[in-house]
């Protein structure tokens, strides 16, 4: 509201702050509810209706429909939490970060065994 | 009366635990990983704590968002292993130290820190994965541990300088419990690593082990720095580091400690492994 | 900007609240009770903020011994009626300000108060009675309010320095929010009372009336009384005073500030019922 | 265990610190528990089966059956908890604190309506 948030601006980068978590409030707590197997697999059976369950926003629900990570986090979400989906899908993390950076999964595993992605030089 | 005799820090990735449980810790990629932690399995078996006193945070396990602690200190008989989503990890159950941790409980918040008691603590692999380095495939840990949750997932999350400072509260606390008991004191997470957005994927090896570097040297003028740092140079997910300065603000700190070891590995999944193992200086 | 502009002090004794909620309120033991309000709803009405931060403490209703949090921030949009056993109060739900309070919270972590932030908080009589004395029965809550619980139940609890240093950065949170909002805060709890043990219905008048004093005029100096001189003189429960200097930290502690109000009676149940309305000095 | 604990003298008063807590956790718990209805009339038809559900002592069980509180608090019980179950029987917290002191309901009512449990002076 106020409080210096010089966070904002790291490129391709979503802090997660109190704006961030009350937008992204249910989109959370959905996610949290996969952490039970028997949530996990009404999810599964009907994607839409267990979503329909939630007080979240038609675009959050969207985006976790088409698994749009970068929508995701854009609305609320936090990586942790949304971890959750991907878990339900049999995801390992790799496979989940990869996923936002317009990167196969072969480039992606690769860039990693490769040392990473290099900071871009602060001074330029 | 109660010591803090050494500390340990090093990364906490899921990917190690899936490695682990899966049967893959053979494979090329992870016995890079896990050949940097067979120095530290001999040096434990040499110097077995009788408790670890261990800083770790939960990612969305035992805490949603419902209630956000910033800093979470159990002090349960036990702590169950939580199922993140892919099932619980087949490790043993995590025994506590009720009374030392009460004790620590009530000394930090006379001394100002204002934490949270918990009794009720599903551990994730925040805690469950340095353990998993540190004492390998074990039927019962070795020890008692005594959990310390810290908030780095919603934002502002403790500065470094707090958790430094906490960590020469913890110390203090130790001090003043009159058992016989050597504890050690484990700092998790890091090292650079970001796990979401267009960026995912950064590592940042110099500015790693410049952190190494300072860490062992120079940890008060390191506490100093700002959290802004941490998101830039080290991903989004490198703010973890901060709970390595409370490992470290838990050391005596008149004398230059003993690096017994010191590893750093890229990758494991997404992350940098770091690890580092320092003895109090004599 | 936003701007603390006064505060209040008042017990909150739940059998207050059963005697409203039963339709007891006019009874002479209750009336001499609730007459102590009658100023303070008529300034309200002249004075009314657009927010109260609330400063009091659950009686293990939201927080059982499965996690004990030093202070709890609540920063949902609203905040449910607890049901203590008795049956939910029917009282309003109680609206808060996440952007406010969020801003709160984000600056007292920053300023190294390690608080946890709260999403889910039904609250107890704790909170609900102030509000009853001070905006009467109602359809509806006149403003929106910051509800803040303090552990006072499981020792050790926050000392008194603590809380009137937090209060003095809960001020300057408050004025760092860019909206024009004028905001109470209360702090709640005591006055002198024992509810347990052979010593319950301990009442210390002289004690009570000497911290109203000090609270006016002398409260830095008042913040550092130790808690076992709450305990011995003003009973196990008079330890929620503590609460009371987290509000008076929040004032414009360069200038003496005006007192609209002071009324003190006993008993109210087990209770000496205490009561201040303090405007910051001009 | 090591830290300064003076309040372990105060006559007739009990401090609810890490070791009461940790001896009466259980004892809480249980009265926590009847903040729901259903419990609270499991509870009533049946007080033994309903405490046998719970880890608790037999003096912590006994205690509870007896609504002996002053035994309650020593056997780690905590007054907020323990007033669950005064809520439970119809009791007043002015009922349940009168309990505790020897004193019958009506003495302890006018000793409040007289002012109050006087202080003892401090220095004799
Ligand atoms: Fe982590
Ligand atoms: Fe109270």
């Amino acid at each position: 509201m106020s409080l210096d948030k010089p966070y904002k601006n790291i490129p391709g980068t979503t802090i997660f702050d109190a704006e961030q978590s009350r937008k992204g409030y249910y989109l959370n707590q959905f996610c949290m509810s996969l952490m039970s197997a028997d949530n996990r697999n009404r999810f599964k059976a009907d994607e839409r209706a267990y979503l329909n369950e939630w007080a979240m926003t038609e675009d959050q629900k969207q985006a976790v429909i088409d698994r749009d990570l970068n929508r995701c986090l854009a609305l609320g979400g936090n990586i942790y939490f949304l971890a959750k989906i991907g878990a339900t899908d049999g995801l390992s993390f790799q496979q989940m970060a990869g996923s936002m950076t317009g990167m196969t999964e072969q480039e992606y595993r690769e860039m990693m065994l490769a040392g990473g992605r290099k900071p871009v030089p602060k001074n330029n | 009366m109660a010591k803090i005799t050494a500390s340990v820090y090093t990364s906490h990735v899921p990917a190690i635990g899936a490695a682990l449980d899966s049967g893959k810790a053979g494979e090329p990629y992870w016995q890079k990983v896990f050949s940097g932690y067979d120095y530290s399995k001999k040096w434990n078996k040499d110097n077995i704590p009788d408790v670890v006193f261990l800083i770790y945070n939960d990612h969305a396990n035992a805490f949603s968002l419902s209630l956000i602690p910033t800093f979470a200190l159990g002090t349960a008989e036990s702590f169950p292993i939580a199922d993140e989503g892919w099932g619980a990890r087949p490790v043993p159950v995590v025994k506590g130290h009720p009374e030392l941790a009460s004790h620590i409980a009530q000394s930090l918040i006379q001394d100002d820190f204002d934490i949270t008691i918990a009794n009720e603590l599903p551990v994730d692999h925040g805690l469950t994965v340095p353990m998993s380095l540190m004492f390998g495939e074990v039927d019962e840990w070795p020890c008692y541990v005594i959990p310390l949750h810290v908030n780095v997932v919603q934002y502002p999350v403790p500065s470094g300088a707090r958790c430094f400072a906490m960590g020469k509260a913890i110390r203090r606390a130790v001090e003043s419990f009159d058992q016989d008991l050597n504890v050690h004191i484990w700092g998790t997470g890091g090292m650079s690593h970001q796990l979401q957005g267009a960026r995912a994927g950064l590592i940042n090896e110099k500015w790693d082990n410049d952190f190494l570097d300072e860490l062992i040297a120079e940890p008060e003028k390191l506490s100093k720095k700002p959290h802004l740092e941490y998101v830039e140079e080290a991903g989004s997910e490198g703010i973890e580091l901060v709970m390595w300065l409370m490992a470290r603000g838990a050391m005596n700190l008149e004398k230059e400690p003993i690096v017994k070891h010191r590893f750093y590995h890229v990758p494991a999944s997404n992350t940098a492994v770091g690890h580092l193992i320092l003895e109090d200086g004599i």
